[in-house]
């Protein structure tokens, strides 16, 4: 366990540093000044160089990589150059947004789709099973941004039920928060759970077809129980992997679904941040994105140990 | 005696037809991507009118027969808009695939035939740009190479790598031990002949399934990057921007996020539908299952 | 009345006759064999009585037990039915139980559900069936999972599970194929002993007659869903009346008419064909720790031997002995730890593809599973001459196809065949083939890995016939890799017996199969089912 | 009746110190709202006083003494005086300054505190515009105890307050209980953030925001016309819409490229299909709703085969290939497309390339790297920017710049005013950029509301008078 554990993590700190050289190299070209940015266009050109200077982007590429990473690891995240806040305090802000957001969707789609995968599964080949398998099929061709629009034009422009979008911040009550994250949690779950009912769905099948599913009949168990008590369990690994995975689509659905419901989420700030070349915001927001999907496939990868006891002393 | 546990698809091609035809997902998907890829093949010679000629005076007009899908807002036919960003979205979808293909499968089959530290390394490369959230990517990507189609295909083809080379090597690994490869290296068969020889038909099928759901959600990419403004350009209507454009003029001229919609819809559909079907005809132990 | 009586009973899948007139009973406390080729019904058979018949299946005809027609049984009733009053084991001990839960909860599961006991309860009776079947408690305690266990122990998992509410029938569907004779005589034996005490009827289901001859009372023989002949075991054995069952019984212990090489003394200056010195091969162990592994896995323990050109030697021994990686290695398809390997005294370890070329040529294999050792994407002309590869200057589009032609006459196959998949074969047709395959280079020396244990009995002795007259033909040499001793005494002139990775026994085929010396020898020996024997101990038994 | 009020906003400020920023963002949150300057511009787009009571000009136009009003008090409740104008304005021109629009201050000479209720500012050269240029955003009067933390924090001497910056979503601001002028009808006014289009319709629609001065969704107009909870009023404002030519580049060097191209372009059609109507055409570098507007629309009227042969005659009728670089508003990115199709009649094709401000604030801006460009020049009266050596468009032409410089020493109305025509009449023939129009303000918000600016002479969104009806 132990072992698995460090080797994992020495993994995932690898990668880390590997993805910080490609983010701070893929930012280094990107075109664009964040100081003649910040300016705009009669600013003249000393009081350009003169911000430049201030925001330390006349030194050296390979300092600037090392101040960064070093504050990094001092928990330093640097300024952001177009709020001039910390990066630390933006990025918190935001993921008071995003973060529940992603994980409101994410239970959304797993209690809607292994339900649905299971009785689909059960009911392999009749009726029911064709119309959850086609409503899935659609589900996972819809884009969800053409989705996230109809939801806005029925339930905030039609029916008035829920904000068009926007945030009105945990500050302003849990009720009215949450509300704003209904729309969009639903239209980033949707395909989600359409993908992950298939998946649920089509492992189920193949654990119903293992020897020991017929060992269980030959006991006496009703096919439910069997269900149940002994596939569901052998199918949480495949359904699990999709789970991990899906929470980096998630996470990068958020870009899209943040900017229809204008919400003040990390996906937004990235966004923005690019497009007004707020590097260091990019950096970090690129760095904390890919650190998450690090760990959660990390706790996917123990929870197959969790769930498959032939795994614990791999 | 017949009929013994065949883990790879037989290649009868003789029957592979007949059975086809006999499912539902194959045939509904097949007919869809036919008659997408004929829409866009079409749009080469012909479109009911020119989409880069802007008739601003008859803007917004809902379908009727002169325009089957109606007009957008420069007045251009949405008919002939998204045949034409059929062929953007095919050709960005497909050459994306190819560079996925191109250097993702070449990588999974070196990782699995040479194993160790090297299937190692390159399978934590592989993890590194699987932790990258891939829209991220393409949008840091097209931040820096301006937008367009061509960084779009890049963009979304680096992507592709690891999911192809995580299915070659998987498929691969699982042929290596086989018999018939242990033959084929007692009759002094090396790893690149027997790769060439015998582990890539074999895996054939499992990239062409895959190929199908990359397809798919190459589409689904690109329609996202163009929605952002990331995608291909204007002139070229693509069916993401299309859906940008209509955003704000959903209650004046829903036609025009309606049709283009549909068609990401559809193609998609009919794309995984397609996967859907041929894994269910090329994958044995599905179809002893029927 | 009888405990389950099968009467005319038709099965369909997907509007395919399987089983046509089906005609079966079994006594309380009877032992009836039902014995036929593959693909014959057995399973089928078995699967009706418990109702678990795959989807699109439709029975009709009448399957009593008790007096209950189980084909009108609603699920509910066969669900009380099933574990209680009818258990079932099956043939793949690996597979059969659910990896991710404890023995423990497997074995109490069904306890707990027809006899509505506690968990302690149940768990108590788990513990005392477990330990019944041979897996005591303070060695095998119930929080196990499967993966702990070896194949034999699983199986006896398995049949603790069917047995645990002492059902009044049994169904074995090959309860042993899957595991060596030795495990199968314990397994065996433990199978008999339940269906004494409980007077338990058992349905044994198998294609091995030597086995069903000597477990069984009655015998029903299945051939293509119908019942070929039915009665009891010894008399339907001994008297051969139905053709069918004459052919089953020869060709289960048919020995080719071969002319055995003769055994002469080998001068020490006198260079062997193949020899093998010191050889050993260690295999990593698991990884335990970020620095640490547990300790390697010896597969195969200083082995050494000699092999003349012309000789015939079969290497006998329990599964996971060694056997195969020993093949591979001198097939130079896996490095050894230490020891030398020479072929006609080129030393080969440590040699490049390249270099290895022309010793390849005259070394070939034939494996075991007749259908995986064929890439199902080429053509047979393919295939066969994949091999010619070896050949130094390569040959010509025609000279490659005369060969492929001409080695499939020897095997017996026409050259119509070079055009088909390996898919369009029989099993045997691809046995054939593959050993056309190895033949094709001229090689002087075969090493087959178990190539005939995925076969029938009919078929398995075509191929021994041709093994052995090619072995007399070309002068090939043979390494024949079994556990089947009946094959080897067929074919071979010498035996080596391996053990835990080293060779314990080595000697005239016939000296040591009939006088083994060692222990290891002795339990295969022992563990071996043989037809005439069996046959002839029922008939003294019965006077 | 509501104290409270929700306002859209198309972009986030990136900071909220006017003095430091040439985002007209910052100025739509706190220009007169939360900073006032020594003169502020009204809604017609004229001078009036704010913190300076009155004011005196020495004969020579040089000396400018401000009467400053007193018991004024920064947010924070520090004092102001003359010293903090002294401070802003020194501030604002020093070497070290990261003011946006230095320009506007490149004149002043000296600044001197009389007493703490006068400031008394010399000028090297007497300027026309220096009372207007003072009412700008960049020249609002800052206090020096807070100037350092104004852009997360600001403080002003405006009748509301700064609350709060949820960053990325809105910013709040609340009644100042002590301003010293006329009290504000809000109690609190939240500045929402709203990108894109079709959000900002939807907010609209379903009345999360109350009000979307420049609302960025013209398209929408029609249908927001026929709700009667809205009511939708359509301005003028500063920003010159343009075609902008690379005069420096060949084939644009050559003035009958650049004629060609003008006739090419159909001014309407482009209002009608990027703006969806919303817009006056201009001939000019000149607002239409200025008195010393000229119309010259029909200098180059749309004329493509007048404008094939000029192409012919400048020896490109085999057509050329050029890029067409587009910043990210509608305006742009729409009217981009439309000019790219009507210069394709010509046989100029355009390569369209959308570029990010900041790109092309370097690339365009900077570098001048481009072909042609579409942007829009929202600085009120900025026409001597054809006057500036090096600017973007490389133009040149001693005529103008003459005209220009008379300008900046004429104080006479009529005077200034003829030369402006003459200026505007240059511009027009030389055919320096295609002037296509003048961008239009579109407004939504609810009909109960009532004081909100129609017009923008400068972007703003003064709140000072706004109330609601019931
Ligand atoms: N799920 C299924 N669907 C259709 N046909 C099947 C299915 N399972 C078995 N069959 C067919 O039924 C026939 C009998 O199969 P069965 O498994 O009973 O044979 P068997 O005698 O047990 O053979 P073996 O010794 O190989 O186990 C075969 O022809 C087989 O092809
Ligand atoms: N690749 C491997 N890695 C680790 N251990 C292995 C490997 N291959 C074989 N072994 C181990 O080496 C031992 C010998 O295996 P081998 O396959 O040679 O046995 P065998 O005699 O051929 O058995 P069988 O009759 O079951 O085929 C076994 O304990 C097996 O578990
Ligand atoms: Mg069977
Ligand atoms: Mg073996």
């Amino acid at each position: 366990m132990t072992p698995f554990l460090l080797k994992r993590l020495g993994i995932g700190i690898v990668t880390l540093l590997l993805a910080s050289i490609v983010v701070f190299a893929m930012l280094e070209v990107v075109p664009g000044d964040p100081a003649r940015m910040m300016l705009g266009m009669n600013a003249t050109e000393d009081a350009v160089q003169a911000l430049r200077e201030q925001m330390g982007l006349n030194q050296p590429l390979i300092m600037r990589y090392l101040s960064w990473i070093g504050g990094f690891l001092t928990g330093d995240f640097g300024r952001s150059y177009t709020y001039s806040v910390p990066v630390a305090q933006l990025v918190a802000e935001r993921s008071a947004v995003s973060l529940p957001l992603a994980l409101i969707s994410l239970f959304l789609s797993t209690v809607i789709a292994i339900p649905v995968g299971l009785y689909a599964a059960a009911h392999r080949g009749k009726a029911s099973d064709t119309v959850a398998m086609g409503a899935s099929q659609l589900g996972v061709a819809i884009p969800n941004f053409w989705f996230a629009l109809l939801l806005v034009y029925v339930f905030a422009v039609a029916l008035r039920m829920l904000p068009a979008g926007g945030f009105p911040g945990w500050g302003a009550g849990v009720w009215p928060a949450l509300k704003a994250l209904i729309l969009p949690a639903i239209a980033l779950a949707l395909p989600q759970a359409a993908i992950l009912a298939r998946v649920t769905r089509s492992a189920l099948l193949d654990v119903l077809n293992e020897d020991y599913i017929r060992t269980a009949r030959a006991k006496g168990l009703p096919r439910n129980t069997v269900l149940w008590r002994h596939a569901l369990r052998n199918a949480l690994i495949p359904v699990f992997t999709i789970l991990g995975l899906q929470f980096s689509f998630l996470l990068a659905g958020t870009i899209i679904i943040e900017n229809v419901f204008y919400l003040p989420g990390l996906g937004r700030l990235v966004f923005q941040a690019i497009t007004q070349r707020d590097l260091i915001v990019v950096e970090s927001v690129v760095m904390l994105l890919v650190a998450t999907v690090i760990v959660v496939n990390l706790l996917v990868d123990l929870s197959y140990a969790v769930i498959d006891p032939r795994l614990r002393n791999a | 005696m017949d009929t013994p546990v065949a883990p790879i698809a037989t290649p009868r091609t003789d029957d592979f037809w007949p059975r086809a035809f006999a499912n539902r997902s194959f045939v509904i998907g097949f007919a869809i991507t036919v008659i997408i890829a004929f829409a866009a093949a079409l749009s080469f010679v012909w479109t009911p009118y020119d989409v880069t000629h802007l008739v601003v005076s008859d803007k917004l007009k809902p379908p009727s027969a002169a325009h089957w899908f109606g007009t957008d807002h420069f007045g251009r036919d949405i008919l002939s808009m998204i045949m034409v960003g059929a062929r953007n979205s095919i050709a960005v979808a497909l050459v994306a695939i190819g560079i996925g293909m191109g250097i993702g499968v070449p990588l999974g089959c070196w990782a699995a035939a040479r194993g160790g530290w090297l299937d190692e390394v390159l399978m934590r490369f592989n993890d590194v740009v699987f932790a990258f959230p891939a829209l991220l990517s393409a949008i840091m990507i097209t931040a820096i190479f301006g937008p367009g189609a061509v960084n779009a295909i890049i963009a979304i083809g680096i992507f592709n790598i690891p999911v192809f080379a995580r299915v070659a090597r998987a498929g691969a690994i699982a042929l290596w031990p086989r018999e018939f490869i242990l033959a084929a290296r007692a009759a002094g068969k090396g790893r690149l002949l027997i790769t060439v020889e015998h582990i890539l038909p074999n895996i054939a099928n499992l990239l062409l399934v895959q190929g199908t759901i990359q397809f798919a959600l190459g589409i689904l990419a690109e329609a996202s990057l163009s929605y952002v403004g990331l995608g291909a350009q204007p002139p070229m209507p693509s069916w993401g921007r299309m859906l940008f454009e209509a955003q704000t003029m959903i209650s004046i001229a829903p036609h025009m996020a309606l049709f283009p919609g549909l068609a990401i819809v559809i193609t998609v559909l009919g794309l995984n539908l397609l996967g859907d079907g041929l894994s269910d005809l090329l994958d044995p132990k599905l179809r002893r299952q029927r | 009345m009888s405990l389950l009586e099968i009467e005319s009973l038709n099965l369909e899948i997907d509007g395919t006759p399987i089983l046509r007139n089906v005609e079966l009973s079994i006594d309380r406390g009877e032992i009836r064999g039902l014995v036929g080729e593959s693909g014959s019904g057995k399973s089928m058979t078995a699967l009706t009585v418990m109702q678990l018949l795959p989807l699109g299946a439709r029975a009709t005809g009448q399957v009593r037990f008790d007096g209950k027609n189980l084909l009108a049984a609603s699920e509910n009733e066969m669900c009380q039915l099933r574990g209680d009053d009818i258990g079932m084991v099956f043939q793949e001990p690996m597979t059969a139980l659910n990896p991710v839960k404890t023995i423990g909860e497997q074995v109490a599961e069904g306890i707990r559900f027809h006899t509505r006991a506690s968990r302690p309860e149940a768990e108590d009776r788990a513990r005392k069936i477990l330990d019944r079947v041979g897996l005591p408690e303070v060695k095998y305690p119930l929080s196990r999972y499967p993966h702990q266990l070896s194949g034999g122990q699983r199986q006896r998992v398995v049949i603790a599970i069917a047995t645990a509410l002492n059902p009044r029938l049994l169904i074995a569907d090959e309860p042993t194929t899957a595991l060596d004779v030795v495990l199968q005589a314990q397994i065996l034996d433990l199978l008999r002993d339940l269906c004494h005490e409980n007077k338990m009827g058992l349905l044994l289901i198998s294609h091995d007659l030597a086995v069903v001859a000597d477990m069984t009372d009655n015998i029903t023989i299945l051939r293509g869903g119908q019942v070929m002949e039915e009665g009891d075991t010894a008399r339907v054995l001994s008297e051969q009346t139905h053709p069918y069952t004459r052919q089953l019984a020869l060709a289960s212990t048919h020995v080719p008419a071969r002319r055995k090489h003769p055994l002469v003394q080998h001068q020490p200056a006198e260079t062997p064909l193949l020899k093998v010195t010191s050889l050993t091969r260690d295999y990593l162990g698991q990884r335990i720790g970020f620095f640490k592994r547990s300790a390697p896995t010896r597969a195969v323990n200083d082995v050494s031997f000699s092999l003349w050109p012309g000789q015939s030697v079969a290497l006998v021994g329990r599964s996971g002995c060694g056997k195969s990686t020993l093949a591979r290695m001198i097939l130079a398809l896996d490095p050894p730890t230490s020891g030398s390997i020479e072929f006609e005294g080129i030393e080969i370890t440590g040699k490049s593809e390249a270099e290895l070329k022309p010793i390849r040529r005259h070394m070939q294999v034939v494996f075991q599973d007749p259908y995986g050792s064929f890439d199902p994407r080429q053509n047979v002309a393919r295939l066969v001459s994949e091999p010619l590869h070896l050949l130094q200057p390569t040959l010509g589009s025609k000279e490659r196809r005369e060969r492929v032609e001409k080695a499939l006459n020897e095997v017996g196959l026409t050259t119509s065949d070079l055009e088909k998949y390996p898919h369009e074969f029989s099993g045997g047709q691809r046995q054939r083939l593959s050993i056309a395959r190895a033949l094709i280079t001229r090689p002087k020396l075969i090493i087959a890995d178990e190539p005939v244990s995925a076969l029938d009995v009919s078929i398995r002795s075509q191929i021994l016939d041709l093994i052995a007259s090619l072995n007399a033909r070309y002068n090939l040499a043979f390494i024949f890799i079994t556990h089947d001793l009946t094959v080897a005494r067929a074919i071979t002139d010498d035996v080596f017996v391996m053990h835990e990775g080293r060779i314990v026994e080595a000697g005239r085929t016939e000296s040591v199969l009939e006088n083994p010396q060692s222990k290891p020898a002795q339990e295969l020996v022992s563990a071996t089912p043989d037809l005439h024997r069996a046959i002839a101990r029922k008939l003294r038994e019965q006077g | 009746a509501r104290t409270d009020l929700v306002l859209g906003v198309v972009l986030e400020p990136p900071h909220l110190d006017p003095t430091a920023g040439a985002a007209a963002a910052i100025d739509e949150v706190v220009y007169a709202n939360v900073f006032e300057g020594l003169t502020r511009i009204d809604e017609t787009g004229s001078v009036q006083p704010a913190l300076a009571e009155s004011w005196t000009i020495s004969p020579d136009g040089k000396v400018y003494t401000f009467k400053l009003h007193t018991g004024v008090k920064f947010h924070d409740g520090s004092t102001f005086d003359a010293e903090d104008v002294k401070f802003s304005l020194d501030r604002a021109r020093a070497a070290d300054s990261t003011n946006a629009q230095k320009g506007l201050f490149a004149q002043i000479d000296t600044v001197e505190a009389v007493d703490p209720a006068t400031v008394k500012v010399t000028l090297k050269q007497p300027q026309g515009a220096f009372l207007y240029n003072m009412g700008w955003g960049d020249a609002v009067i800052v206090a020096p105890e807070s100037a350092a933390t104004n852009k997360e924090k600001p403080v002003g001497t405006g009748p509301f307050k700064f609350e709060n910056w949820a960053r990325g979503s809105s910013i709040t601001i609340v009644k100042n209980p002590d301003y010293w002028g006329t009290p504000v009808a809000l109690d609190k006014a939240e500045f929402r953030v709203i990108p894109d289009p079709a959000a900002a319709t939807a907010a609209v629609l379903s009345g999360d925001v109350q009000a979307f001065p420049f609302f960025p969704a013209p398209e929408a107009r029609a249908q927001l016309e026929a709700d009667p909870r809205f009511k939708v009023t359509i301005g003028t404002t500063e920003g010159e819409t343009i075609l902008s030519i690379n005069n420096k580049k060949p084939p644009f060097d050559n003035i009958k490229v650049r004629q060609a191209i003008a006739y090419a372009i159909d001014r309407q059609a482009i209002i009608d299909g990027a703006m969806f109507g919303l817009g006056t055409p201009i001939g000019s570098h000149f607002a239409p709703h200025n008195p010393a507007y000229i119309d010259l629309t029909g200098t180059y009227p749309h004329n493509v085969e007048k404008a094939k042969e000029l192409m012919k005659e400048a020896g490109l009728q085999d057509g050329i290939k050029v890029t067409l670089k587009l910043p990210p508003p509608p305006y742009a990115r729409r009217g981009g497309e439309i000019i790219a199709s009507q210069l394709r009649e010509i046989g100029i094709e355009c390569e369209i390339v959308p570029v990010e401000w900041a790109d092309w604030l370097q690339q365009v801006f900077k570098d001048k790297n481009f072909d042609l460009t579409i942007v829009s020049h929202t600085e009120p009266n900025d026409i001597d920017i054809y006057s500036r050596k090096d600017y973007y468009f490389g133009y040149d032409n001693p005529a103008f710049d003459k005209v220009i410089e008379e300008l900046n020493v004429t104080s006479d109305e009529a005077k200034r005013k003829e030369l402006y025509g003459q200026a505007q009449k240059i511009l027009a023939d030389d055919a320096v950029v295609g002037f296509l129009f003048e961008l239009a303000r579109m407004n939504v918000w609810d009909a109960k509301l009532e004081g909100l600016w129609v017009n923008a002479p400068i972007q703003a969104n003064d709140l000072t008078k706004v109330h609601w009806t019931e």
